[in-house]
């Protein structure tokens, strides 16, 4: 068994990219015998030898992987700190309309925006492999049909569309006056400061 | 020069009547260095973004909108836009012909008691309430971990392995799907017309650019393969005529009844000789 | 000690790229005290206890690294066969012009599609010997007009490029999307199902 668990520390490892208990299975039984619960007896036992380390093995919509424990965030930040790409508020915005109301057309991202959907947004949410298109419309011009992957949820480090934030339901005033003041003032600063320096 | 104080405002912002004059100076509720006013002016989303903005930042009821108050500050931003020169996209004038309009319909007099879904904002209220969901999770998800910032991946070298050389594999629905894809774009476009031609004539214009690529000149009948059938001749003849259409051959016949030539009207770079 | 073995671990699991001594000395010095020596000590260590699993620590010229055993290679190969790559759709698109529309030059093949063509679709067609220049055209810039090989042909099991299939009559839009939309419904099932399971 301890065996099994190195093979499958090592392709979590170097598989570049999440694997699920299937597919690992598929994988090593291809050469050595093992069941699927060996598979994720073993990832539990990595994790219990991980205990005291600094990585873990975690779960996400597309299977295993191995990343860094958040307490050591401090010290790859230093090596990070240069290149963690920002995303823009209209990105966001509209990753998070796809996101809660898939499958949805462009049309249907800028009349809840209000504002046209820029192509180039489009473009790195589909480079980034976050979003696919996944059909077209039965409606004059048949738009496309774009829904959320599971890389998407990968980046986020979730395993299900169900883990994401709730969409808050804003009726009451009271909701819609509480928090935008300080924020948008913070916003601000902070995209200024950015831009400024 | 500038007489646009006395001059009647141009039909395409009516709503600047409301103002009366130009813009001159900010928004009195402003207090941002003049620097990061683009900046500031920039951060909005859309039209409906700065509508909520603005209502938020006065604590008022989104489901009472003061609808005078907030055209006036609305337009009093979009013009500060303009001065300011950012490209103002055409919906942040759509929403101002809305407010507009319905601010309007406000001043109607009342009859008898509003219902709720006549109430002219209703549609504005739904739209800014829809819009403000995605704006709050959007934040949420924005501050959610995420990899390459709080979630940092392990991954060990394959350096001693030689990853083989896969070449993609297509169907031939593929290859059908795809041109489907792009005939449905070319419709887009008016001016292109797709006709659907024998494919024959296609691939009969390829074999005889084959044929003639390389050597000067190429017997006229030596392009005819003449144990095909008459359709087959008939198809090498449409392909040749469709190449001199095209430029890419030329026929030459040296004398009357005399023998006819095919030659490439341009060379393989190659045998170029100039 | 051992608190940094584990944190110098994580760090050249999670940095993406060698780290030399000195910098993983200077990362880690930076919240907790600790000498170059030390470093290079725990890396021996590290080597040590992964002498019995999968992985090691290897020195390139830029640093240190940590890599897959050379034992696991059979697996790898297995993950790698499973991923089949894909071909672009603006690769799939520009092979169908030149399949249906031959022969053609860049030219036409832009103005069908409206972007420009990209060299390297045009490389990876002639690379892969499924298209070939056939001649060049008599008009300005002597462009090259492209058609598909007998490679191209064989590849799909074809004799003639008639045996290509017939296309729905474009005139009518509905014939377009009439067979894709089962397909794409499905589609919206699995990704949805997948997700929220």
């Amino acid at each position: 068994m301890s065996e099994i668990k190195n093979i499958v520390e090592a392709l979590l490892l170097s598989s570049g990219e999440p694997l699920s208990a299937d597919r690992i299975h598929k994988i090593i039984n291809s050469k050595k015998s093992c069941t699927k619960a060996d598979i994720l007896e073993t990832i539990d036992e990595l994790n219990i030898e991980y205990n005291e380390k600094e990585i873990e093995v975690t779960r996400v919509a597309s299977g295993f992987r191995i990343q860094a424990k958040s307490s050591i965030n401090d010290f790859l930040n230093i090596i990070y700190a240069e290149k963690t790409p920002r995303y823009s508020r209209a990105l966001m915005e509209t990753l998070s309309i796809i996101a809660y109301k898939q499958p949805v057309t462009r049309g249907d991202i800028e009349s809840i925006r209000g504002v046209s959907v820029s192509s180039s947004i489009m473009r790195t949410l589909t480079d980034r492999n976050w979003i696919k298109i996944v059909g077209y419309k039965d409606v004059p011009g048949k738009p496309a049909m774009f829904s959320t992957t599971n890389e998407f949820l990968d980046y986020f480090g979730l395993e299900k569309l169900t883990e994401l934030p709730d969409l808050p339901d804003i009726k009451e005033p009271e909701n819609l006056n509480l928090d935008l003041e300080p924020e948008t003032l913070n916003e601000v600063t902070a995209v200024s400061s950015d831009q400024l320096n | 020069m500038d007489k646009n104080i006395d001059k009647p405002i141009q039909a395409e912002m009516p709503f600047a009547i409301v103002q009366g004059e130009q813009l001159t100076e900010l928004p009195k509720d402003l207090y941002i260095p003049p620097v990061a006013l683009q900046v500031f002016l920039e951060a909005f989303e859309g039209p409906l973004d700065l509508l909520l903005y603005l209502i938020k930042k006065q604590n008022l009821d989104v489901l009472d909108i003061p609808i005078a108050e907030i055209t006036e500050q609305y337009v009093d931003y979009i013009n500060l836009m303009k001065d300011l020169e950012l490209s103002l996209a055409g919906e942040y004038l759509l929403m101002a012909a809305m407010l507009a309009e319905i601010k309007s319909k406000m001043l109607l007099p009342i009859f008898e008691e509003i219902e709720d879904e006549d109430d002219p904002r209703a549609e504005l209220v739904r739209r800014l309430l829809e819009y403000e969901r995605y704006r709050v999770v959007s934040e949420e998800i924005d501050h959610l971990n995420r990899v390459e910032r709080d979630i940092y991946l392990s991954a060990a070298e394959t350096g001693n392995y030689q990853q083989p050389d896969i070449l993609p594999d297509i169907e031939l629905s593929d290859l059908v799907i795809a041109f489907k894809e792009v005939l449905k774009k070319a419709e887009m476009f008016s001016t292109l017309h797709f006709m659907k031609e024998p494919l024959s004539v296609k691939e009969r214009m390829s074999e005889i650019l084959e044929k003639i690529n390389g050597s000067d000149f190429v017997k006229f009948e030596d392009l005819f393969e003449f144990s095909e059938q008459k359709i087959g001749l008939v198809v090498t003849f449409l392909a040749v005529l469709e190449l001199m259409k095209e430029l890419l051959i030329e026929v030459v016949q040296a004398q009357e009844f005399g023998i006819i030539h095919v030659k490439m009207l341009v060379e393989k770079e190659t045998h170029e000789r100039n």
